[in-house]
């Protein structure tokens, strides 16, 4: 442990529990919910993750979140330009970002209004935050500042000014470059974090970096700590049962990135488009050495294209998207499932319509995966719930693909692409890194597009193969891959391509139900929303309400059973991050009603009257805002 | 599922390969269309050059000139309409092995395609490309393509076309990494051969503009080239095409030019007074795209798993 | 009536109806089915458009169909190579091609096997056939036409061998290029058609041609005429009420074409594809002379921006296409719905998915119209169900995108597009024509995005208009227009965009029943199935089932008062030209069939179980087709 | 509903308009970033040309480039990425009035765009294009652009990009039809401000590709440049960008270049040792398809019944 080149740096020992020698009470706690709030480029991002990090370190369940303003760079000390993180860990495993938060360290008052609007705390939330505007030249600033202490103050927050800059500058020269470690020290000894865990991952962040970088950071890291320690009469403590199982931790994206990794996946085709686009970025970095490529298309189109050339050339291949780009590949993925192409479809939804909300969570495009093409189209689509599933689900869904010889559209979102939670480290299998490819000679009797008759399934080609021959087309055509306009040769193809999806549906069985098998009311949802909805059911159902939750992994074929489960309930919704017409609007009955996209497809599909809670503000679904209509609901 | 045999570099049977070995279905082209010469040039370029059928590909767009593949006995693509390169591209990136060619149109090409080529040209992979160029769109039955001459009848210019029409030698060599372009004429079997050889032999991407008759919607549209051999000019060097005798004797107008003098080469290919065929520019030197994409493939199971290891390493709690 | 140049040629006199001079027994009936079959390029359409024109003009019921083969040129004397039309005519209103052809003349026998393979004839049919092949010179040919002959008289047809091109070498020296007219006049013959409308016809239909060519037609006209007078002994005669209103007719594509101009509309922005493509071959020749121009763009994506363009600039656009087209379209139709610009949208549905069956009929884009866009996409789709419906559906298209501010998809289909059918000519409403366009000052206090709280109506601003400038965006954004990421702004644009879909919901009424308002069986489709389906529909009630019919041009929003129309009947089902899972399937169960897409459609709208006939046999529903099934269904 | 004023030849008022009535919302580029100075420079041109708010359109696609409509105070389209053409040639066919400038960035316009961008070269309709060249994506954060130069190290290319840049100067020069070529750098704002006002001047298509700085992502790319003025090579001549003494003391090197020698514009354009900025190619006699779209507008609601009617006598029965 590095002790500064200060000697009045004095390490704190170790905090363990109960009474500190400053003689603060150190309070037991399950969870906490932290933010970090600051302008863009201020570093608030950086001390979150290592915050977060340590926690998941020290045995805690963590889940983190940043908080990302749209612009590159909005203006200083403004509501929109709020840019930081949210890191809730507990003692048990956190499956979401939570409520409001129970404390926050703010580098200005402004970015802390722009979290204010978002509902992100309540009163009683502690907040920390930098003094130095009080004294500000600028006299409209100092008014500012003034004004929102007072109103925070009204609104009942536990409010705390610290001079950060001040203290930074006792240490260093520019403390605007530093003060997040500073921040982070404070933060370990508010929550009692092993400080050399902290120092572990200051050096592992900073790796690249010149060991003066490394040093100065490690001695405000101390100085925050020790500061802290003395002058903040805030103390926690989030027990944690030493567990046994290997771990990792990161966020969904690069759990994505390592799930083609680990699929045997060897050619990542793709347009850079936002939330999506940090996917390819942590494979560009690493993809190389476990033999497969990035390649960065001139579009969305082309991305596509490049990749069903991979494919149909031996070698398996992924896509990675959003909105925008989704709605580019339509024409391709077309293409993909007439002529049986296996290809995985990582799309990581962003609000819409249009280019509509980039940086942000929503789950619109259900509807558009399953029935967006022209033409009867089957495609399988999926989506992981959590981010452990992120990394298992693009190995589920290359499998997929390849033995059911179509794409597979995987649908995650903004929520699971930054958040960032530890999981279970997962098991290699060799086998999934087999390549598709069989260059043995073909049988030369055998059609490119034998169709089984029951389960559609057939076995192709490819390039190298002697003796299997075939052109691939996207018209209409029979089972040698020759263009065919009759009747019943179309009607033989369209059914052989529908059959298959019978055969996956086959292969799938009923959701578990989380509660009761039977009750007043059932919550259904997908995605990312797993954690807030299961929190709420589980709370509400405390409270004594009849509700239980089920959760859907797979939409298109869809799991089955729901029909039967359904009939068990007096009330079924869905949860989803989703537009849907509220009951009580101007104009709107129950006849014209535009319904959330699953609460819509499942009336389709169990011809059960399906309400939904849903809104597109953007942001994570809350438990607490679920809860509060689940209480509504049964009465609580 | 996956326990196939693994990579791709199996040793193809020693077989002399015919003609009839390259040839697939039966076109389907009207019967004077200047697409059947290409085709067989291409067949007799696969012989000369000994082709594996089973490792070479052809990819396509939409159009006539797009039902190409079919009329092969190799492996093709017929993909969608304007998207040939990409999906050309794909197919090449890890597949050193394979031998791909793209069979365009003039619209598929210079039209919806256009994005996809000027990047084509640019990834410069190793592919022989040849843009059939009718100036019209024939399978939807005569629209104005970008190449057709400003003023052409057309079902969507009755009253003649507004444009005059992209030069599509020009334009590819106006893109970065340009590696290969060459004009040849349908009605010249002997040169497209010659210039599809030297094509295919070419490192990189190779791009062969050919003007091909579409007699049932343009009947008289190269009439004149056909019938007067001096409105032709053929470029000659020791580094072009390579010389045919007949060729030769019939074209009178001959220029000298060097394929790497990428100026001079603009310069010929803006010409709009005579039809130039032979080779514009020639670098071997370029870029290869393909080279990137070959350059990890095959790794083993347990490479690829220890890469990964490494990693989780990195995110392990 | 011109005479011909050789004296031999003597007009026939007008056949009137009854016994003609020759002893021919003239036999009156009330609607038959003609085809002309040949290899492509031998005028047979031509010569079966003559022949509906000429009808029309007599004023009978009329619809003719294309029979076009995939291929530019597919080879002669092929089955896949059929080429020619199909006329169907009767006393009454003919509303679709109805089952299979009364009487067939086929240039040769191999064409005629392609439409036996689509099950074009019955038992007894009348096969009147070029006989030259008996005679040809390659012994496979003769061989294959006496095969033919014997399998022809096996299947029950009755067969005539005519030695037609012989019959025209007495006439001209190129028979081939004439013998359409030939036959023309033999049909006119044999139904009694007036021979004067159908010179005049030729003088038109030839109008920008020789007159050595026209008169050779002419020639050959009455060649056919006579022949058939003297050595066919066929004579039928279809009576018709003379009408009092006059009538135009024209196929589907030429009536959105006409629509367009109709509607006012001044760029149409397209890139080619079939079989959308003659919609704008029409204009393209016409439009000029009405202020408008077609724009042929580099793709559909630019064609759509292009019209986006335009219509943001005041000038009302139309795009059209078909299936893969849309597919391209697809982003920038959430561009117009996000940041509502009017704009209208023909999509002329051809067989899919992917490029699939460019020139065949099919229903199945109907999904992806309604749902195929990322994120919540409000869109308003309409469809027309008659030739007459295509033109006057164009105009509401338009002022339905104006008023709301929104693009209207409108879906016809290749049996539409080709279909020919006489209608009332319509009026010219001179309204209509009004440009959207104000230049007058904007009122300085209004936002570009006004909305209406109740309809989600407001008013925009056009280039021009002073005081009006704002930035149209498709990222999310306020009433100013102006880029904005808060929560409960993306909730309130969603919504109110939303909201104008309850109001056009609100000013529709709901369907009329076709039949009984409730009873054993409702019977529900939507676009070029209409004829077919009411005639089947019609049908069963006389054979005394207890079924009704319902047609729907409204799918989003759609029609109100369905589940209660629902509501009175036994069961409800769709017919539909799409891809639908077969109850008996393998593997198939009530739960994982794939259902067509209206049924899957109104399953959730109504919650009702509806059932489906469906097909995707590239063809249109033929009305025997759905008969037999409701027999079925009703136990007839 | 349709019973509004008609067409679009309003008087607009006579009126002074400042800089400030230009001055749309606060800018939210990054403090020194490049596109901050164009941004200026175009203001002061529509000051200088006076230009009507109300009748001036900026059209661009997505980037930080493609921003700039927000901070104008005229008529703005802030479209989809790679579709700025379609949409400006849609604003421009039918309304000669407007006055059309579109933003777009080397993403929007090089990659996504390609397509469009050779084609609207090819329509050569009369509007002003900025192509804001950062050789980077900066709003999507840090990925290769096709312009990037061979080697940038990003976040999709972190080991270095494999291949050379797209020249869009050199591209742009080999499409048919092309009017008006030059080349400028944000950090001399009186040539930017010189050239824009020469692009306005000219009638068509005219594209300014403007060298862009983007401190955030690429601090040193033009460092080199900004410091060694002898890195630039100045385009003068009678007919080219107006002759500003300020910049051409700065610049040593000049090149005396012709605006209607197109071979020399293309060699020009190629060079790789110094950046050349000013005029590298015009032609005002290319044909304008804006004007066959100005053809035909502003006709009567009878008019249009009367041509209508027309239609409807040759189909009736
Ligand atoms: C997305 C899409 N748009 C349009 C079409 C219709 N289409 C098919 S081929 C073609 C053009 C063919 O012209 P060209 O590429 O010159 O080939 P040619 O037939 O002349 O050989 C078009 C527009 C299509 N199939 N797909
Ligand atoms: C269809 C689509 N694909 C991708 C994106 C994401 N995207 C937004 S801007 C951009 C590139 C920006 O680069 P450039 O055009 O060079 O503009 P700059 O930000 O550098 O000014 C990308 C890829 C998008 N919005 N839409
Ligand atoms: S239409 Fe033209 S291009 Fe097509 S096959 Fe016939 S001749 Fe060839
Ligand atoms: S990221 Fe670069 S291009 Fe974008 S605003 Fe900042 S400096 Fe300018
Ligand atoms: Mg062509
Ligand atoms: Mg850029």
């Amino acid at each position: 442990m590095l002790k500064g080149n200060s000697d009045e740096l004095a390490a704190p020992e170790n905090v363990s529990s109960g009474e500190e020698k400053t003689g603060i009470k150190v309070m037991p706690v399950e969870e906490c919910i932290v933010e970090i709030v600051s302008d863009a480029g201020e570093g608030a991002q950086k001390a979150g993750q290592s915050f977060g990090s340590v926690s998941a370190k020290m045995g805690n369940g963590v889940w983190t979140v940043e908080i990302i303003p749209a612009e590159v760079q909005p203006p200083a000390r403004s509501r929109a330009g709020a840019s930081g993180i949210r890191i809730r860990f507990g003692s048990d495993k956190v499956t979401n970002m939570g409520d409001e938060a129970d404390l926050v360290v703010a580098f200005n008052e402004q970015v802390l209004y722009g979290r204010i609007d978002q509902k992100a705390y309540r009163e009683g939330t502690i907040i920390l935050i930098e003094s130095k505007w009080k004294e500000s030249k600028v006299p409209e600033i100092q008014e500012e500042y003034a004004l929102a202490m007072q109103e925070f103050k009204q609104y009942g927050f536990d409010v705390r000014e610290i001079r950060m800059e001040e203290e930074c500058l006792k240490f260093v020269e520019n403390p605007s470059k530093g003060k997040n470690m500073w921040v982070l020290g404070m933060l370990c000894s508010i929550y009692a974090r092993d400080i050399e865990k902290a120092e572990a991952q200051i050096r592992h962040t900073f790796r690249r970096k010149s060991k003066k970088i490394i040093e100065s950071n490690l001695l405000l890291l101390n100085a925050g700590y020790n500061w802290a320690s003395k002058n903040l009469n805030l103390r926690f403590q989030i027990l944690s049962e030493a567990e046994s199982v290997s771990k990792v931790v990161m966020n969904g994206n690069e759990a994505v990135g390592m799930g083609v990794m680990a699929a045997g996946i060897e050619v990542c085709s793709m347009y850079p488009i936002t939330p999506a686009t940090s996917v390819t970025h942590y494979l560009s970095e690493v993809f190389e050495k476990s033999g497969g490529l990035v390649h960065q298309a001139e579009d969305e189109i082309a991305a596509i294209g490049f990749a069903i050339g991979a494919s149909y050339a031996g070698k398996t291949a992924v896509t990675v998207t959003s909105g925008p780009g989704m709605a580019l590949k339509t024409e391709f993925i077309g293409l993909a499932t007439m002529a049986e192409v296996p290809l995985v479809i990582v799309n990581v939804q962003r609000g819409g319509p249009s280019t509509g909300l980039p940086t942000k969570v929503e789950q619109g495009d259900l509807l558009s995966a399953i029935f967006g093409q022209p033409g009867d189209t089957p495609t399988v689509v999926l989506a992981p719930a959590t981010i452990e599933e992120c990394y298992h689900f693009v190995i589920l869904s290359r499998q997929l693909a390849e033995a059911f010889r179509m794409p597979v559209i995987m649908l995650t979102d903004a929520n699971l692409a930054t958040g960032v939670q530890p999981f279970t480290r997962p098991e290699i299998n060799l086998d999934s890194f087999s390549p598709p490819i069989d260059q043995s000679p073909w049988k030369k009797e055998i059609r490119p597009y034998e169709w089984d008759e029951k389960t559609g399934l057939s076995q192709r080609p490819i390039p190298g193969q002697s003796d299997g021959m075939y052109v691939l087309t996207g018209l209409a055509h029979d089972e040698e891959s020759h263009v065919a306009y009759d009747s019943h040769i179309n009607q033989l193809g369209c059914n052989r391509r529908s059959r298959k999806m019978a055969a996956i549906f086959k292969t799938l069985s009923p959701p578990t139900v989380n509660g009761d098998e039977k009750g007043d009311l059932l919550v259904v949802g997908w995605g990312s929303t797993l954690g807030a909805i299961e929190e709420a059911v589980n709370k509400a159902r405390q409270m004594g309400g009849s509700v239980s939750s089920l959760h859907l992994r797979f939409l298109s074929p869809i799991e089955p059973g729901l029909e039967k489960i359904f009939k068990r309930f007096k009330k079924v919704m869905t949860v989803e991050i989703n537009y849907g017409d509220e009951e009580n609007d101007p104009l709107i009955t129950s006849e014209n009603r535009r319904r959330s996209q699953l609460s819509w497809f499942l009336r389709a599909h169990t011809l059960t009257d399906v309400d939904f809670l849903a809104h597109i503000h953007g942001q994570p679904m809350r438990p607490g805002f679920i809860l509060q209509r689940l209480k509504k609901e049964l009465g609580l | 599922m996956f326990g196939l045999q693994s990579e791709c570099m199996l040793h193809v049977p020693e077989q002399y390969h015919t003609l009839s070995d390259y040839e697939g279905a039966q076109p389907r082209w009207c019967p004077s269309c200047g697409d059947h010469a290409v085709l067989t040039a291409v067949q007799k370029v696969c012989r000369e050059k000994q082709l594996p059928p089973e490792k070479t590909v052809f990819v396509s767009g939409i159009g006539c000139s797009s039902r190409f593949p079919h009329y092969m006995r190799t492996y093709g693509f017929h993909g969608l309409h304007g998207r040939p390169f990409p999906v050309a591209e794909g197919i090449k990136f890890r597949r050193p092995d394979l031998d791909v060619f793209v069979a365009t149109g003039d619209g598929d090409c210079c039209s919806i395609g256009a994005g996809h080529w000027i990047h084509a040209i640019r990834y410069n992979m190793n592919m022989t490309v040849m843009l059939l160029d009718n100036e019209i769109y024939g399978l939807t039955k005569m629209q104005t393509s970008p190449t057709s001459r400003k003023g052409t009848i057309s079902n969507t210019h009755p009253h003649g076309s507004i444009l005059p029409p992209i030069n599509p030698l020009v334009t590819t060599l106006g893109v970065a990494n340009v590696s290969f372009v060459a004009q040849t004429v349908d009605w010249n079997p002997a040169h497209v051969f010659s210039t599809l050889m030297a094509a295919h032999a070419h490192p990189g991407f190779s791009f062969v503009r050919i003007l091909q008759r579409c007699p049932h919607f343009s009947p008289n549209l190269y009439s004149d080239e056909i019938s007067n051999p001096d409105l032709t000019v053929l470029l000659t060097h020791e580094n072009g095409i390579e010389a045919i005798p007949e060729v030769q004797k019939m074209y009178k107008n001959s220029v000298e030019h060097d394929p790497a003098d990428i100026n001079q080469a603009r310069e010929l290919a803006q010409r709009e007074d005579l039809v130039p065929i032979g080779l514009f520019y020639c670098n071997p030197e370029q870029e290869q795209y393909d080279k990137y994409g070959a350059s990890n493939i095959g790794f083993s199971p347990q490479q690829k798993s220890d890469a990964l290891n490494v990693e989780l390493d990195k995110y392990a709690v």
